[in-house]
């Protein structure tokens, strides 16, 4: 079946556009296509998206995550050995942490980490050959944002595709959110969210927030906070009675 | 089956003559055997019961591979029958691997869990095996009792007595006296009072010392048998529990009298001293 | 059991001490240890025994039920050997752990009482075709300290002694089926010529029988051979990995024959001596 | 496969949470999940759900020699199997842990407890009796299978039609459905059974989530009838070395009225199929198709979302009486689209459900896409004063040399 | 036992049907006329040995033996790692894995090794180690594979011979060659590689003697070094005879070791050849 741009795609499907377009433009074919010859077949069943000037991509619905180089995740640390940490983040092998790769951390100045911690890391290393590597800091030797994430949190997964949609730039979940409540959110791109906010209740509507953006459309988001806000305005009072 | 009319007569005894509530016989060695890390044998009547403990060690083999917990120790249990073991006359197939040795394995390990201080022992592993040499009921509360000793043998740490007890119900459409003493579950049963159609409770429970205060914590507890109507279960939990503490006063004693034994030798340096 | 691991300086110990006739535990070569007996210590089986020798502990349950002969042998009844390496003699018996060592232990019984001059198994038989009695000799091996063929052996052949079977009053076909009438009195097997096992352990240059641990590490090759008491040997098999010179093999086999007629009539001595406690002796089990 | 490590964080949340009496998918503490029972073509196969835990349970029957022990009674075997497909630690092959228990509770629960008439199954005594066998798969592991394969073993059992045999003393014959009907069991009781776990802090939960099972710290199952009666009791501690009092008595009232309703649906369920059966009407029928068709795909489907507040159906509600528009309209963006004969989808309109996806991750020339996974942490500070927000901080550290920066604009069409 | 789940097996309860047509003939059997045996041998006569190596093209070494109408096949493969259960072993280990073939016996047998198979491959295992040089590999095991395709007598001696060439053939390092023979004992007759009737015989005890020897007696021995690697004796036989019997067999080994090095020296010269 050939499809175009906007359509939904099935793995197998021959891409018409692509093949017409004019010589001299770089075609940039992203996740879910596949070159063969001159025809281009999608190997995933998703919508084909396309942005300017020539990038192809099949936006498909994912639940395991492939690591990518530069991304941030949050992972689960399930071994300290030697000199570094083993984490899991939910791809096929798990990834590997030093103990170095912490802001201001030294041989003897180790970070203080448990096994079953959460850390909010990047991806150095991502090959398909290679076991990924991750590290808290950035080039400078700074924290940022990465590192260990506090246990009073909570911690839940979600599709790969709900993570690209909050957080696109566009979205405006979270700042919808932030208008009524408080919260820290780490989102990694490995489908997995930890969630802080000041009450139990308040992380779990947080939580449902996110997960139900996953079908909300845009223009729908904002009902979804209000709604959140009702529903836990409603838990405070029942709680109160 | 057994006739029901032979298990009671007149004088609310039980066919062993034993009351309601009292206990069988138990007999209690600890160290039976020289090579084990520790040991127990235990006779409650006609069950006999033998562990042994060793540990706490290497995790070894699938065991200590697939517990992803590192920071606590790992317990495995293993509940074997001896072939020759079974009171009612036929021979056992196989001494283990069928369903209900490895549910009671499982449920030894649970049990024993509770009570060891297995965060001592990190990255460790402590095996108890368990031999039923003969078997005439409530052997599962009989393992756990002789296991406790073992673990005390072995010198591992833990927090309290594991005390299994049982106490059965036997369905008597003849008795309709509620007041009868037996009526209300006996203790510690028999092979013969296990088969009659009724319930049988097995609990392990860790009983306090002082028996004025609460019962104690239970830690397994399994119904089998028939049907029980609930509001009969407060009182066989009483009851049951009531077994626990005399249990628990039976192998106390019998500890501290091996331990005494054990430790004369240095009391008498001692005293030359 | 089979954590024992020795150094080369242990072992050259041992072995000194064996080619001094003078072993660790201050025994000669052919010199076993104390052992002790207990028979008819399980009220649920018909026959039982307990040995304890050393560290070893054995425990036998005979059980008898009723069967069918086999086709190929209407006139035989059937005996079967069952061993069970219990974990809690180590932790390396747990699950199938302990069945490589169970079958070699049950291969050198069956061997043992293979031959008719050992066991009849005729006199199993109650009607040809139809009925005959099945002995199961189950052994359930508790704790290994060395030497576990002559303990093995020992308490089959106490626990087989030990066994009473029903006695049979009637035994009538009806209509094709077997009818079976038996009594309360029993009958006990005749025992007179069932073998005992002899293990010679060869260290160095010498033979020993009743190895400890230490010494069964030391040793490359041994020879289990079974005795009857008429002083024909039914079964000879060598174990561990080593080679024997023909000479010290035919030394090994006459000097195994010597120990296992004493050490059978010791056995029967003692199990007679038991008998004579009569029906009221007290039953020790595990509680000594 | 190994099993996901438990985090810390997990952990203390639910533990928690659970103390202060909310649970993560916004059920009260001895609130259970909805149950729904579907049938299957033929007798006695069903499928259960029991929030996102799913079983499915088929009785056989075959003809067999008795056991001398009993030579004239039928015999039940019930078999539990969990495959990887339920949970990816679920080792084929070798049974485990967790399936023996399970299968040892149900045995308890519905052989041990005398639950069949298992004598009206003997055909011939000492010769021919029917084996009864009961097969429960899990398909999904979301917490709580003994509950849920209890609810598939009773529902199975009583749905469970046996052909009708007739015997001359020697011969037997088994008549095939087409000659004459076939014929229910006779159950003396039905019991179900109910789990509890018990928390750190000595608060208790009904009918436990696979999180809450991880957590919790000892387990509780009572098999109870209709008749507020035990047939089984497993009460037992999960691997911790904790200890916690007992609440058998404390919840076994509560087991017992949600039993008895359990029960009661579980009935109504089966009568209604096995109705309809009888009169050869297939519409309004609880099969596996109903199962597997897709509702409506809305923002505010609950049940796709595992984590909520309890009040948060309620909005709904709310929401749809307000909103009924607002609703109607939502379906109507849903268009029917028939890849090929035979077959049905309701997709939803791509341009409302799935237009906002964001751009894909994967490596441009070289160089990342930082800006999209830049806003990974979104720290609000609300002052409880004067209400005013900070700005979102966005921090792209984009120490990269080639970055080649998409709008993002560009992404959305 | 352990019983094949995988395979229909047949009932379990079968019976040759030769035990019934037979019933007449076994007061015969009892009165075997043991001045001459069935094939024309002599008493201390062996039957004829056909060797031939390198009939298993996949394995690293194999050997394929004939002694009259036993036939047994010998497979050797490449070494490799233990799985480490014990941690590292000095010592390099044996895999013996001795099988009769379904169809080889009177009875069939099943795909499963029942007891006496395990106990044989036992014996196979102890009658090699000896002769190997289990130093040379440590930490690896090679892996022998016996199958007896046609079984009349003597298959344990005739698999030890056919295991140690097929070692020899696959390069195992060897301290020497491994030879085996069986002899069945009947009163006063020493029946030197009995066939399978004379192997039932010998096990049997005639009625109303008691002080009867009978028995069968398979010895392995390493006839370059005059040592005695396996001896398996089952019957009742006093120790005198057992003596007479070894020293029998042990000369026998001797005799038959050449037959084994002009296989090997054949298999090389052949090879050799073919390189020219």
């Amino acid at each position: 079946m050939e499809v175009s741009v906007g359509d939904v795609v099935m793995p197998g499907d021959t891409v018409k556009d692509i093949t017409t377009i004019t010589k001299k433009e770089t075609i940039i074919l992203g996740p879910g296509l596949r070159r063969e010859a001159d025809t281009v077949y999608a190997y995933k069943a998703g919508v084909l998206k396309k942005t300017e000037p020539a990038v192809y991509y099949v936006d498909s619905y994912q639940k395991r995550y492939v690591p990518n180089r530069g991304e941030h995740v949050v992972g689960i640390v399930t071994q300290k050995g030697g000199d570094i940490f083993k984490v899991d983040i939910g791809a096929s092998e798990q990834a590997s942490l030093s103990y170095l790769a912490f802001e201001g951390a030294t041989k003897k100045n180790r970070p203080d980490i448990q096994v079953g911690d959460l850390v909010f890391a990047k991806l150095l290393v991502a090959s398909k050959d290679m076991e990924p590597e991750l590290v808290c800091v950035d080039s400078h030797g700074k924290e940022k944002k990465l590192g260990i994430l506090s246990s009073e949190g909570m911690l839940f997964s979600c599709s790969l595709s709900l993570i690209r949609k909050i957080l696109n730039h566009n979205s405006p979940l979270f700042n919808m959110l932030a208008h009524s409540q408080a919260f820290e959110v780490a989102a990694g791109m490995n489908g997995r969210v930890w969630v802080k906010a000041r009450t139990i209740q308040e992380t779990i509507a947080i939580a449902t927030a996110i997960l139900a953006a996953e079908y909300a459309p845009l223009s729908g988001i904002k009902k979804l906070c209000s709604d959140i806000e009702k529903t836990l305005l409603l838990t405070q009072s029942g709680n109160v009675d | 089956m057994i006739e029901v009319e032979n298990i009671e007569d007149q004088n609310g005894l039980r066919p062993d003559g034993r009351r309601a509530l009292e206990l069988r016989q138990i007999r209690v060695k600890m160290g039976v055997f020289g090579q084990a890390d520790g040991s127990a044998y235990i006779e409650q009547g006609n069950t006999k019961i033998l562990v042994t403990v060793y540990g706490p060690h290497q995790p070894r083999g699938s065991t200590g591979r697939s517990t992803s917990n590192i920071t606590k120790g790992i317990v495995n249990c293993q509940y074997s029958m001896a072939v020759f073991s079974l009171s009612s006359g036929e021979r056992k197939r196989k001494p283990r691997g069928d369903r209900k040795s490895q549910e009671r394995s499982l449920q030894l390990k649970h049990a024993m869990e509770a009570i060891i201080h297995l965060e001592i022992y990190p990255r460790s592993q402590i095996d108890i095996y368990v031999e039923a040499l003969q078997v005439d009921g409530s052997e599962y509360c009989a393992s756990v009792n002789a296991a406790t000793l073992a673990l005390i043998d072995a010198g591992i740490p833990i927090k309290n007595y594991a005390i299994g007890c049982t106490v059965t119900l036997i369905n008597n459409p003849s008795l309709e006296d509620e007041d009868n003493a037996l009526g209300k579950g006996v203790l510690d049963a028999n092979y013969v009072e296990e088969c009659t159609p009724g319930v049988t409770l097995s609990v392990v429970a860790l009983p306090n010392n002082d028996s004025t205060s609460k019962d104690g914590l239970i830690v397994v507890a399994q119904g089998a048998g028939q049907r029980l109507h609930l509001s009969q279960f407060e009182s066989l939990k009483a009851r049951v529990l009531y077994g626990c503490q005399d249990i628990r006063t039976i192998l106390d004693y019998a500890v501290r009298e091996y331990l005494t034994e054990q430790s004369l030798p240095s009391l008498f340096h001692v005293a030359l001293n | 059991m089979a954590e024992t691991v020795l150094s080369s300086g242990e072992k050259i110990f041992i072995l000194h001490g064996i080619d001094a006739d003078f072993r660790n535990d201050g025994r000669r070569r052919c010199e076993y240890r104390s052992m002790e007996i207990e028979t008819k210590l399980m009220p649920q089986t018909h026959g039982s025994a307990r040995l304890h020798i050393g560290n070893t502990d054995i425990l036998v349950g005979i059980k008898v039920e009723l069967d069918i002969p086999h086709a190929d042998k209407p006139n035989e009844g059937k005996l079967e050997f069952f061993v069970d390496c219990s974990a809690t003699a180590t932790p390396a018996f747990e699950g199938k752990g302990g069945d490589d060592l169970a079958t070699e232990i049950s291969n050198v019984l069956i061997a043992a009482y293979q031959t008719r001059n050992a066991f009849d198994l005729k006199t199993l038989c109650i009607l040809p075709h139809k009925k005959c009695w099945k002995i199961y000799v189950d052994v359930l091996i508790l704790q290994c300290g060395g030497n576990l063929f002559d303990a093995v052996g020992i308490a089959v052949k106490a626990a087989l002694n030990s066994t009473e079977i029903p006695k049979i009053t009637a035994a009538t076909l009806d209509g094709g089926e077997p009818d079976i009438e038996l009594s309360d009195d029993c009958i006990q097997l005749d025992t007179s010529n069932y073998p005992i096992i002899i293990t010679l352990c060869k260290i160095g240059d010498n033979y020993i029988v009743d190895p400890t641990l230490e010494e069964e590490v030391c040793s490359t090759s041994s020879i289990v051979m079974s005795v009857l008491p008429n002083g024909k040997i039914s079964s000879v098999v060598k174990l561990g990995c080593g080679s024997i010179q023909f000479n010290t093999f035919t030394k090994m086999l006459q000097m195994g024959e010597i120990i296992g007629l004493k050490l059978n009539k010791t056995l029967m001595d003692v199990l007679k001596e038991e008998n004579q406690f009569g029906r009221q002796r007290r039953i020790f089990g595990f509680l000594k | 496969m190994k099993e996901v490590l438990l985090t810390n964080c997990e952990k203390n949340f639910v533990n928690k949470s659970v103390e202060q009496g909310t649970r993560l998918d916004g059920r009260s503490l001895l609130e259970a999940r909805n149950v729904k029972i579907y049938f299957a073509s033929n007798w006695g196969s069903c499928m259960v759900l029991l929030g996102q835990t799913r079983v499915v349970a088929q009785v056989t029957c075959d003809i067999q020699q008795p056991k001398t022990s009993r030579p004239n009674e039928g015999m039940l075997h019930i078999n539990v199997e969990l495959n990887p497909m339920a949970a990816q630690h679920f080792d084929s092959g070798r049974q485990s842990e967790i399936s023996i228990l399970i299968s040892r509770q149900l045995e308890k629960c519905y052989q041990d407890s005398k639950c069949i008439d298992l004598e009206s199954l003997c055909i011939i005594a000492d010769k021919k009796v029917w084996n009864l066998r009961v097969d429960i798969n899990v398909i999904n592991h979301d917490g709580n299978l003994i509950d849920c394969a209890s609810i598939a073993t009773l529902a199975a059992l009583s749905h469970f039609h046996r052909p009708d045999v007739t015997s001359n003393g020697e011969d037997i014959i088994v008549h095939p459905f087409s000659e004459k009907d076939p014929l229910p069991l006779t159950l003396y009781h039905y019991p179900v059974c109910v789990s509890f776990i018990t928390f750190e802090s000595g608060s208790t939960v009904m009918d436990p989530t696979y999180l809450e099972e991880r957590v919790g710290v000892a387990q509780l199952t009572l098999g109870i009838n209709s008749y507020r009666e035990l047939c089984s009791l497993h009460f037992n501690y999960l691997t911790k070395t904790m200890t916690v009092e007992d609440v058998i008595s404390a919840v076994s009232s509560y087991a017992t009225n949600y039993a008895v309703q359990l029960v009661q649906q579980i009935k109504e369920a089966v009568n209604y199929d096995v109705e309809a059966r009888y009169k050869k009407d297939d519409r309004n029928t609880n099969r596996f198709k109903e199962c597997i068709m897709t509702k409506k795909l809305t923002t505010m489907n609950s049940e796709c979302i595992s984590i909520k507040l309890r009040k948060w159906s309620e909005i709904e509600n709310i929401e749809s009486d307000v909103d009924m528009e607002k609703k109607k309209e939502e379906t109507e963006n849903c268009t029917i689209i028939k890849p090929g004969i035979g077959s049905a989808e309701l997709i939803p309109n791509t341009n409302i459900s799935f237009g906002e996806g964001g751009p894909n991750t994967w490596n441009m020339s070289e160089s990342s896409e930082e800006e999209i996974s830049d806003i990974e942490i979104t720290t609000v500070i609300k002052k409880e004063e004067n209400k005013t927000i900070e700005n979102i901080e966005l921090n792209g550290d984009s120490e990269e040399e080639n970055i080649e920066i998409l709008e993002t604009k560009d992404l959305m069409q | 036992m352990p019983v094949d789940q995988r395979r229909i097996n047949g009932p379990e309860v079968s019976v040759p049907y030769h035990i019934y047509s037979d019933f007449n003939k076994k007061s015969d059997k009892v009165k075997h006329d043991f001045s001459k045996r069935s094939d024309k041998r002599i008493d201390s006569e062996i039957r004829k040995i056909f060797l031939k190596t390198g009939i298993v093209s996949q394995a690293k070494g194999s050997a394929y033996i004939e002694m009259g109408n036993t036939k047994v096949v010998c497979s050797v493969f490449d070494p490799r790692e233990l799985s480490n259960k014990n941690g590292y072993c000095m010592q390099g280990e044996i895999y013996c894995e001795f099988k009769f073939a379904p169809f080889s016996c009177q009875k069939r047998k099943i795909h499963q090794q029942n007891a006496e198979e395990k106990q044989y491959s036992l014996i196979l295992q102890r009658a090699l180690e000896p002769a190997v040089c289990l130093h040379e590999f440590p930490n690896f095991q090679v892996d022998v594979y016996v199958m007896v395709l046609d079984n009349a007598g003597s298959s344990l001696a005739a698999a030890i011979m056919a295991a140690s060439t097929a070692l020899a053939n696959a390069g195992v390092p060897m301290f020497g060659l491994v030879t085996a023979s069986t002899i069945g004992i009947y009163g006063n007759h020493y029946l030197m590689d009995p066939t399978d009737t004379e192997e039932a015989i010998c096990n049997t005890q005639p009625d109303n003697e008691d002080d009867f020897n009978h028995g069968i007696i398979t010895l392995a021995s390493l006839p370059q070094h005059n040592q005695i690697s396996e001896v398996f004796l089952i019957g009742s036989i006093d120790t005198n005879t057992i003596k007479q019997a070894t020293e029998i067999l042990t000369a026998a080994n001797k005799d038959i070791c050449p037959v084994l090095q002009q296989c090997l020296v054949k298999t090389i010269m052949k090879l050799h050849n073919e390189k020219k």
